[in-house]
């Protein structure tokens, strides 16, 4: 079991766990809570890689964790100043109650 | 190996070694004692952690007692005086009250959480301690990104100030959490900003690093410290004010406001729990006025070319002294600010302030530090603060106060 | 080209006062009767230049072609209808009846009279013959009384059926002879091969003659409901009573007039040769309707049904005579005598007609509606020009000589007394009947001490006389000069003659 | 290699609570364990900047507005309570279980053919800076951009509509 | 100047009849305020006209032997090929005709002139005077029967317009509508006559150059064709033409119009129910007498004419025994004269009757103005029971009254209508066909004495009966003298009647006058006229006994109705012939009116509904099974498509987990499916 499977599984376990969140949760913000580990997932991935994977000088994986982490950071931002401002008009962050687009 | 690092030291007369000794002792026991490499690290980095915490505990208490005899002085009153000599035991006196009083949990309070959001208060105060750079010899870890690792702890505070504002389940204490943390949130920003330009001119994050560029005199006399160039002092101001939010000191002392909401998150705490939350917040004063003078004082750099002799941790406490001093003057002179108006002053004062002084630094540092930067960089400074407080002026000053009484 | 632009001008003004944007009742009205003048003008242009005709092939493979004619008598009839039907609107402007779906329905009859009174083929006729039933039944229906809507259903059903049966005889002279053109069957029938055709054709169920008598029966039945002849008159007092009085005036002055010209045009050339068998029911039910029309109309209190009665007993002599002309042996100077005094009375009825109901239309005007014989009195005294003008209405429809009443009356009786004595003693009774009950209508109405209610009434208007000038003028001169009509019936007449070449 | 095995049990374990915790307030702030110790996971491979950084922004940051968020919509506990119920719970397994087994079997096939253990290259701050100021310098350019209109953007939508944060002391 | 007016004649002839009828046309459109003027016009166009007249007079003075002097014929309309011509005919019957007319007319107006003066509707009454005179002499001149009948109904039409001229009175509109109606009986037969004459001979003038109704031609072809009852045409059209002169002059079935046409002004009385259109009647049968005359003396129309009118004379003079109306009195004398005229077209003579016509338009037209300014002086008063006495207050009117009285009486030798009577008795007694005419003519010569001396009595001699009567006054002079005009024409008349110098006669029969010293010595003559002064005689006598102390009051019963009783009611009543007439005629009309209309109603309405609701049913139906069947199934398949679709557009639920879950399962699904295809 070398540490990369090790992480791989792990990042792997944490990126389903973070989609089982997204799928089951029914606040809007605990669905926030499974973006972030489906992204934080991604990001042991490629420092996984670049610790373990083959030498890579550019260090091309860290420099994508860093752009990843900045852009979460946005996503999250914005996601929740939609989810609030949803707050604000439906009085609730259940997510069943936001079905008005439907077929 | 460690002795042999003291025995290089040539004066051992310049005490300079004096904050290191417990560590080279725990070091120098455990490897009598035989214990692996890395066991006598370990040992020498808790021995170094020990000594921080106790000097730093020791301070806490002093500056309790110091803080309410400088505000009585300023008020015309003298202050405590009853516990000991010229009130010198206070300190001992409130503990044991702290100690003695029952620890009241309230019914709708998280168990779990109401004990953690002290503990967590405290911790990164002690962690950040521990970077600071005290004196030629000792800095207890020497980090190369020191500054950052500084911040990142820094971030834990707000988490932790949540905790105990929700861990009490009721409405003040989640009140006065939210406006701390948006209080924090909103000067981190300026902190940051600040600091950053001292990395840009250092060219490292590392403390002592940052120390080490502090070193040398212009002109004869004066210190080479950042705080004497054009945007350090900029810099500085800003830091120092935002250092004050981040603290929730004096002017910004919204969150525990007594006027308003009781004790801001920390209401529902009494006892030891409530000390805690105290101490947690001097030895965030402590680290956060360490940190400045390593930035702008230039750390443990003696002021005059003259003075080398001085043990370099004298002068770093030294100017802790005199830093603390004026938080405690601000204190006791100035108003507290309104939510909204402290809102606004970190985000259109001085986070544009702190913004300017990146430029001005690159600026400075590319045209040669000497007279002709100075002539460019002071301008470019100048005119912006001049206009921001002209709007200010206008801007900030209260409006009449129209008094609605309740029948009308 | 000329007859083109009669059939289709009132159409066009129909369409033009239904779109036309933002039109009250009263414009509409306006524009409806400056637009009705274009007729007049064309069928005046026709007839001096004596016959215009038109033909449209419509089913070429099926040899239908809607050919159109206009020649002496029916002109004469075209000239009735613009006439009427300016009468008409002048009235319902004057009135204030209706509204511009009313002017458009309206001229949209005209548009069709002129096709039945022009038509010489038997689709564009029957075409006509019902789409003039349409606005008929609309008018009569929306604008009508209180219980306009039973009236004018079982006028458009009566007649309806009428049409059918008309239809009906037609189609077996299309499927055994092969054509409809009226021209073409005239001869046919001239030189007696119609029966013998008929007979080929229903050779399975009748012999020669009982076809066609079956086939002129369904004809006449369509005519007799027009005419109305008595059996079928029942609709006719009602649907009058109910319609407007403007309608009632195209009821009366044209309506009524089709089953005669549709007589004389249509069914005594085609069906010479039963017409001598058909001839003295025909007379005797028009002797019929005759006595009856003059008798309920003594019975009546209401003006208006009592003017429809005398239009089912005028238009009873003109059945009377046309029943004359195929009988009268050989005598050419009864049957051309019958023939004008046919045309002349349908004309002249028109004309009289118009009068008498503009006269009510008047009345009921000035009183809110009330038309009953008792409502009225002792008129004369405030309304003498009134009374004048409405006395010469009312002696022209007794037939007074001097007036055009007496001309048609004089040449029917000519051409009945032919006929047989008796029919036209009888007939001569019922016009004595006629003149008791509408001199009882003249006495009621304007003698009599004048009742308080009407001591604010004044004389006709200068609108209003000018209305009755024109119908006035037309009820004098043919009866002083009966030529101003002779002149363009006699072609006609003449022609029929051949036709018929009385069996010698 | 054990302390990283030890640390991958406390991730999983605070992942798992952050996303099965019936009550919201004590799901984020165990999303906010999990990043802290994902940051720890980062420090112990060697990438020091980028724990730190990681601490700093999902710590530091993100957590902090989860669970701001929360605080303001507070959202009544028992709604989680029915999200738990074991049809979603069913219904989430189906869905999610297969693609565990997808990574997982990709993770098994690919494992083991990496080198094994070699030391941690150690992340130099100078060369990080510039790597990242020279070759990816459009794309910071880029990220700088998105960041001041997500914050400008969130600070519009977080505005009550109509009313001017106006400086002045009337309620 | 004669020869100059002679070549003019026939078109000069025309303006006679057009120019009242003109001047009738022009007043009608006169407003009332122009009254004067009109009546200035009618005068103006009557003074022309009777001059056109007197000239034509002059002209056929000059005997022309039998043929007329002028009969034009001018085309009026063509119907087919055949036209029809109508003209003007002079000849000594119409021209003499024609003179009286005009000259009575001209007379009567000046009277109606001062008559009528407080008349608001002066105007329009002289506006009908001038069209019936218009009228009356187009019937004289006409030379096609078609305008003579045109002719005879605008003088119907006058006389209706002129007796319901105070038309707020409902008696007088109800008495014009009963002349019309009843004269119009008399014109449907004369019309059906007329056609029968048309169609048999083809024309209708009378004198054609040959050709003419009543030329020897075609009377010949009329007298030859016989109809289905036996009689000859020319007998059955002359019957008919008897009954329109029946209707016009109101005999015995068609009289009672007559009698009440008094409701007129009186000077339309006298002017038109005296003289003039009443006669036109007793014209019409002289006009056409060739044809009465083809049966033979005692042919059935001559016998008939001479029967109705004896019986007519005797009715009325007894009815007017009994009338106490001054005016209705003096309408029944004119009905009995008229029967003289009948009996005397009977018996043969044309000329005593024209001449009895003539005369008697003078002295009865005298008597209806004398009883016209007798009314006007007392104030509108028409009973005579009220009156009495007036000779001293009316002494002018008295003395026209009295020779009017004297003439139609016939006092001996001095009157014209003792001539002309004398000669109808002569007549009537050398008819062949029996003496019944001649017995009841003589009888009610007699009682024609006999009622007007009871009128005179009673309304000029004796006292004033109702003491209240404001002081009768003497008419104006304007009405006087119209009176003696007439009167001097009652008197001059006799001269060109009697036996002794018939001038007339011969006049018209166009022989030239000459003296018949010896008439006196034919047979029988000197007892004719001794019978006829007897007559008379004893007439006036029983009238002066019977009414011998005319000074009771007015209240008491008349002294003969004492002795007759119930027969006095009887005849006031006109013997009842109003009540037959509702009874037989105008009862059972209205009833069948009545049944007529209910028949219309109940039976062919509901007939005629009969389509009307079978439509309605089968409509009915149709919608139902269209309903049911077409309607409800296709609604049943459209409800189960849209159930359908409705189901298949709820997984769109809105809620995006549920759509992540879907894609999960999609990916994993295609991924398995990659790796098994890979494997």
């Amino acid at each position: 079991m070398t540490p990369l499977a090790l992480l791989l599984t792990l990042s792997s376990v944490v990126f389903v766990l973070g989609l089982f969140a997204v799928l089951v949760r029914r606040n809007a913000i605990l669905i926030l809570v499974g973006i972030e580990l489906m992204l934080n997932a991604g990001n042991l991935n490629f420092i996984a890689f670049w610790r373990y994977g083959p030498p890579d000088p550019e260090l091309t994986g860290p420099i994508f964790v860093l752009f990843a982490i900045a852009i979460a950071a946005a996503e999250a931002a914005v996601g929740l100043a939609i989810i609030l401002m949803v707050f604000r008009h439906t009085r609730s962050t259940d997510l069943n109650k936001l079905d008005s687009l439907h077929g | 190996m460690m002795l042999a690092a003291i025995q290089t030291d040539e004066s051992l007369w310049s005490l300079e070694w004096l904050p290191r000794l417990p560590q080279r002792l725990v070091e120098m026991l455990l490897h009598k004692l035989g214990a692996s490499e890395w066991f006598v690290d370990f040992g020498g980095l808790l021995a170094a952690a020990v000594t921080v915490v106790a000097v730093f505990l020791g301070a806490f208490a002093l500056l309790s007692l110091i803080e309410r005899k400088t505000l009585a002085r300023v008020q015309n009153r003298i202050g405590p005086n009853r516990a000991g000599w010229f009130g010198i035991l206070q300190p001992v006196a409130d503990g044991i009250k702290m100690l003695t009083k029952e620890d009241i949990v309230p019914a709708r309070a998280e168990k779990l959480l109401h004990l953690l959001a002290p503990i967590l208060i405290g911790l990164p105060a002690i962690l950040a301690l521990g970077v600071i750079p005290y004196g030629r010899e000792w800095t207890p870890v020497s980090l190369d990104l020191g500054l950052l690792f500084f911040f990142s702890i820094g971030a834990l505070t707000e988490v932790s100030v949540f905790m105990a504002g929700w861990a009490s389940g009721s409405k003040f204490p989640m009140l006065g959490a939210m406006r701390a943390i948006s209080q924090m949130v909103s000067y981190e920003l300026p902190l940051l900003l600040s600091a950053l330009g001292v990395v840009m001119v250092t060219g490292s994050l590392s403390l002592p690093e940052i120390v080490a560029r502090q070193e040398g005199y212009h002109l004869g006399f004066l210190p080479a410290w950042n705080l004497l160039t054009p945007w350090g002092l900029v810099g500085g101001l800003v830091f120092f004010i935002a250092a004050l939010a981040e603290s929730n000191r004096s002017p910004f002392d919204l969150p525990e406001g007594e006027s308003e909401i009781v004790a801001g998150h920390m209401t529902e705490y009494s006892g030891f729990k409530y000390a805690l939350f105290f101490m947690g917040e001097y030895l965030g004063l402590f680290a956060i006025s360490g940190l400045g003078i390593t930035l702008f004082l230039g750390g443990w750099q003696a002021p005059l070319p003259g003075l080398e002799f001085v043990p370099s941790w004298i002068w770093f406490f030294g100017k802790l002294a005199l830093v603390i001093f004026l938080f405690l003057w601000i204190r006791a002179t100035f108003p507290r600010l309104r939510i909204d108006q402290l809102m606004r002053f970190a985000w259109l004062c001085l986070i544009p302030m702190a913004l300017l002084t990146l430029p001005a630094a690159a600026i400075w540092h590319f045209t040669g530090r000497g007279f002709l930067s100075w002539v460019v960089t002071v301008p470019l400074l100048m005119i912006p603060w001049g206009i921001l407080t002209v709007i200010f002026n206008k801007r900030l000053a209260p409006a009449t106060r129209t008094y609605r009484f309740a029948d009308s | 080209m000329l007859l083109l632009s009669l059939l289709f001008s009132p159409l066009f003004a129909a369409v033009l006062l239904g779109t036309w944007p933002g039109l009250t009742a009263r414009r509409a009205g306006m524009l409806a009767f400056t637009l009705a003048w274009i007729p007049l003008i064309l069928v005046a242009m026709i007839g001096f230049q004596e016959g215009a005709s038109w033909s449209l092939p419509w089913m070429p493979d099926a040899g239908i072609h809607l050919t159109f004619l206009a020649d002496g008598t029916s002109s004469l009839f075209l000239l009735l209808t613009t006439l009427v039907t300016l009468f008409s609107l002048a009235v319902s402007v004057k009135l204030g009846i209706g509204d511009r779906a009313y002017f458009a329905l309206i001229l949209a009859m005209e548009a069709m009279l002129f096709g039945v009174f022009t038509a010489r083929h038997f689709i564009p006729w029957f075409l006509c013959w019902e789409l003039t039933l349409i606005p008929a039944y609309l008018l009569v229906r929306l604008w009508g009384g209180t219980n306009a809507p039973r009236a004018a259903l079982r006028f458009f059903i009566v007649t309806l059926a009428g049409g059918v049966s008309m239809l009906l005889g037609f189609l077996a002279l299309q499927l055994t002879v092969g054509t409809m053109d009226f021209d073409a069957l005239a001869h046919l029938a001239a030189d007696k091969q119609l029966a013998s055709e008929l007979a080929q054709g229903f050779s399975a169920h009748f012999d020669g003659p009982t076809s066609l008598l079956i086939v002129a029966l369904a004809v006449f039945l369509g005519l007799a409901v027009k005419i109305p002849i008595v059996p079928l008159h029942a609709w006719l007092p009602d649907t009058y009573a109910e319609a407007p009085t403007p309608v009632t005036i195209l009821l009366t002055g044209l309506l009524s007039k089709m089953g005669v010209y549709g007589l004389l045009r249509v069914f005594l050339p085609i069906f010479p040769e039963i017409f001598p068998v058909l001839a003295p029911w025909l007379a005797a039910l028009a002797v019929a309707t005759v006595w009856l029309g003059a008798i309920a109309a003594l019975a009546q209190t209401d003006l208006k049904r009592i003017f429809a009665y005398s239009s089912v007993n005028h238009l009873g002599y003109c059945a009377l005579a046309v029943a004359a002309i195929a009988t009268s042996q050989g005598d050419r100077v009864a049957v051309s005598s019958a023939i004008s005094g046919t045309i002349l009375q349908a004309f002249n009825h028109g004309v009289i007609a118009c009068a008498l109901f503009f006269v009510i239309a008047l009345l009921e005007s000035r009183s809110g509606g009330k038309r009953g014989l008792h409502d009225f009195g002792g008129l004369r005294a405030k309304m003498p020009m009134f009374c004048g003008l409405t006395g010469i209405a009312l002696f022209a429809s007794l037939g007074l000589p001097g007036l055009s009443g007496f001309i048609g009356e004089f040449l029917i009786f000519n051409g009945v007394f032919g006929l047989n004595p008796w029919s036209a003693a009888l007939s001569l009774v019922g016009l004595l009947l006629t003149a008791v009950f509408l001199l009882r209508a003249l006495r009621k109405v304007f003698t009599g001490p004048l009742p308080e209610r009407f001591a604010q009434w004044g004389d006709l208007s200068l609108g209003e006389r000018w209305l009755f000038a024109p119908l006035i003028a037309l009820i004098v001169i043919p009866g002083i000069w009966p030529q101003v009509l002779l002149h363009f019936s006699n072609s006609d007449t003449l022609r029929l003659l051949e036709l018929l070449r009385p069996t010698p | 290699m054990i302390a990283l095995f030890l640390l991958t049990i406390l991730v999983l374990l605070a992942a798992l609570g952050a996303v099965w915790n019936a009550r919201p307030v004590h799901a984020a702030l165990l999303l906010a364990l999990a990043l802290a110790l994902h940051a720890v996971l980062y420090l112990m491979i060697g990438a020091h900047f980028i724990g730190l950084v990681q601490f700093m922004v999902y710590v530091g940051a993100v957590a902090v507005l989860i669970v701001f968020s929360l605080l303001i919509t507070r959202p009544r506990d028992e709604e989680e309570e029915i999200a738990r119920r074991p049809r979603t719970l069913g219904v989430g397994l189906l869905c999610t279980l297969p693609v565990l087994g997808v990574l997982l079997h990709a993770v098994s096939r690919f494992a083991d053919t990496g080198p094994v253990a070699t030391d941690a290259p150690a992340i130099s701050l100078e060369r990080l800076g510039t790597i990242l100021y020279t070759t990816h310098a459009p794309a910071v350019l880029a990220v700088a951009v998105l960041l001041t209109a997500v914050m400008i953007g969130a600070a519009l939508f977080a505005r009550e509509p109509g009313k001017k944060s106006s400086v002045s002391p009337d309620p | 100047m004669v020869e100059a007016l002679h070549s003019h004649l026939p078109a000069l002839l025309w303006w006679v009849p057009l120019l009242p009828l003109i001047a009738g046309g022009v007043i009608a459109f006169l407003p009332n305020r122009w009254g004067r003027f009109a009546s200035k016009l009618a005068l103006a166009a009557l003074g022309v006209s009777c001059l056109i007249s007197l000239g034509a007079l002059a002209c056929s003075l000059a005997p022309v032997g039998g043929k007329p002097l002028v009969a034009s014929a001018v085309p009026w309309f063509t119907f087919g090929d055949s036209s029809v011509r109508v003209g003007l005919l002079l000849d000594p019957m119409s021209a003499g005709m024609g003179a009286m007319v005009t000259f009575v007319a001209l007379w009567i107006f000046l009277f109606s002139v001062g008559y009528m003066d407080k008349e608001v509707r002066f105007g329009r009454f002289f506006g009908f005077l001038s069209l019936f005179c218009g009228a009356m002499l187009m019937v004289v001149y006409a030379n096609s029967l078609l305008l003579l009948f045109l002719a005879w109904e605008l003088v119907g039409l006058a006389s209706y317009l002129l007796i319901g001229f105070y038309f707020e009175k409902p008696a007088a509109a109800a008495a014009a509508q009963k002349a019309f109606i009843t004269t119009r009986v008399g014109d449907m037969a004369f019309f059906l006559g007329m056609i029968w004459l048309y169609r048999q001979t083809g024309t209708l003038l009378f004198f054609d150059e040959g050709r003419g109704l009543l030329e020897s031609g075609a009377l010949a072809s009329l007298a030859g064709a016989t109809t289905a009852g036996g009689l000859t045409v020319s007998a059955a059209a002359s019957l008919l033409l008897l009954a329109g002169a029946m209707g016009k002059s109101g005999q015995v079935p068609l009289h009672t119009w007559l009698p009440d046409a008094m409701e007129g002004p009186t000077p339309v009385s006298a002017l038109i129910h005296a003289a003039t259109m009443v006669a036109a009647g007793v014209f019409l049968v002289a006009r056409t007498h060739p044809l009465f005359a083809q049966g033979g003396e005692t042919g059935i129309a001559l016998t008939a004419c001479a029967w109705i009118g004896a019986i007519t004379a005797l009715y009325a003079a007894l009815s007017a025994m009994a009338q106490s109306d001054i005016k209705r009195i003096l309408a029944y004398s004119t009905v009995s004269q008229l029967g003289f005229m009948m009996v005397a077209l009977g018996t043969g003579g044309v000329a005593a009757a024209m001449f009895h016509l003539i005369a008697h338009a003078f002295f009865k037209a005298l008597l209806f103005l004398s009883a016209g300014s007798v009314i006007h002086g007392c104030h509108e008063e028409q009973d005579i029971r009220n009156m009495g006495g007036l000779r001293h207050a009316m002494p002018k009117t008295f003395l026209a009254y009295a020779i009017g009285m004297m003439a139609l009486s016939g006092f001996p030798f001095v009157f014209s209508g003792f001539w002309s009577k004398e000669a109808i008795l002569h007549s009537a007694g050398h008819w062949p066909g029996g003496k019944g005419p001649f017995l009841l003519a003589a009888t009610a010569a007699l009682l024609t004495a006999f009622y007007m001396t009871r009128q005179a009595l009673l309304v000029f001699f004796g006292k004033p009966r109702v003491p209240g009567v404001s002081h009768p006054h003497e008419s104006p002079t304007v009405m006087i003298v119209p009176l003696y005009v007439l009167a001097a024409g009652a008197i001059l008349l006799s001269l060109i009647g009697t036996p002794f110098w018939p001038w007339f006669e011969q006049w018209l029969h166009g022989e030239t006058a000459s003296f018949h010293a010896g008439a006196l010595g034919e047979e029988g003559a000197i007892g004719l006229l001794t019978l006829s002064l007897v007559l008379v005689l004893v007439g006036v006598g029983a009238s002066s006994v019977v009414y011998r102390n005319v000074s009771r009051d007015s209240r008491a019963p008349d002294p003969l109705s004492e002795k007759l009783g119930p027969l006095w009611r009887f005849l006031e009543r006109a013997m009842g012939f109003d009540a037959l007439y509702e009874t037989i005629l105008i009862g059972p009309l209205s009833v069948l009116a009545d049944a007529v209309d209910a028949l219309e109603r109940r039976v062919l309405v509901p007939l005629m509904g009969f389509g009307e609701s079978c439509a309605k049913r089968c409509g009915r139906i149709t919608d139902t099974t269209d309903e049911a069947g077409l309607n409800d199934g296709f609604d049943g398949l459209c409800a189960g498509l849209q159930r359908r679709a409705q189901s298949a557009s709820d997984t769109q639920t809105g809620r995006p987990q549920a759509y992540l879950r879907s894609i999960g399962l999609g990916m994993s699904v295609l991924f398995v499916l990659y790796l098994w295809l890979r494997a």
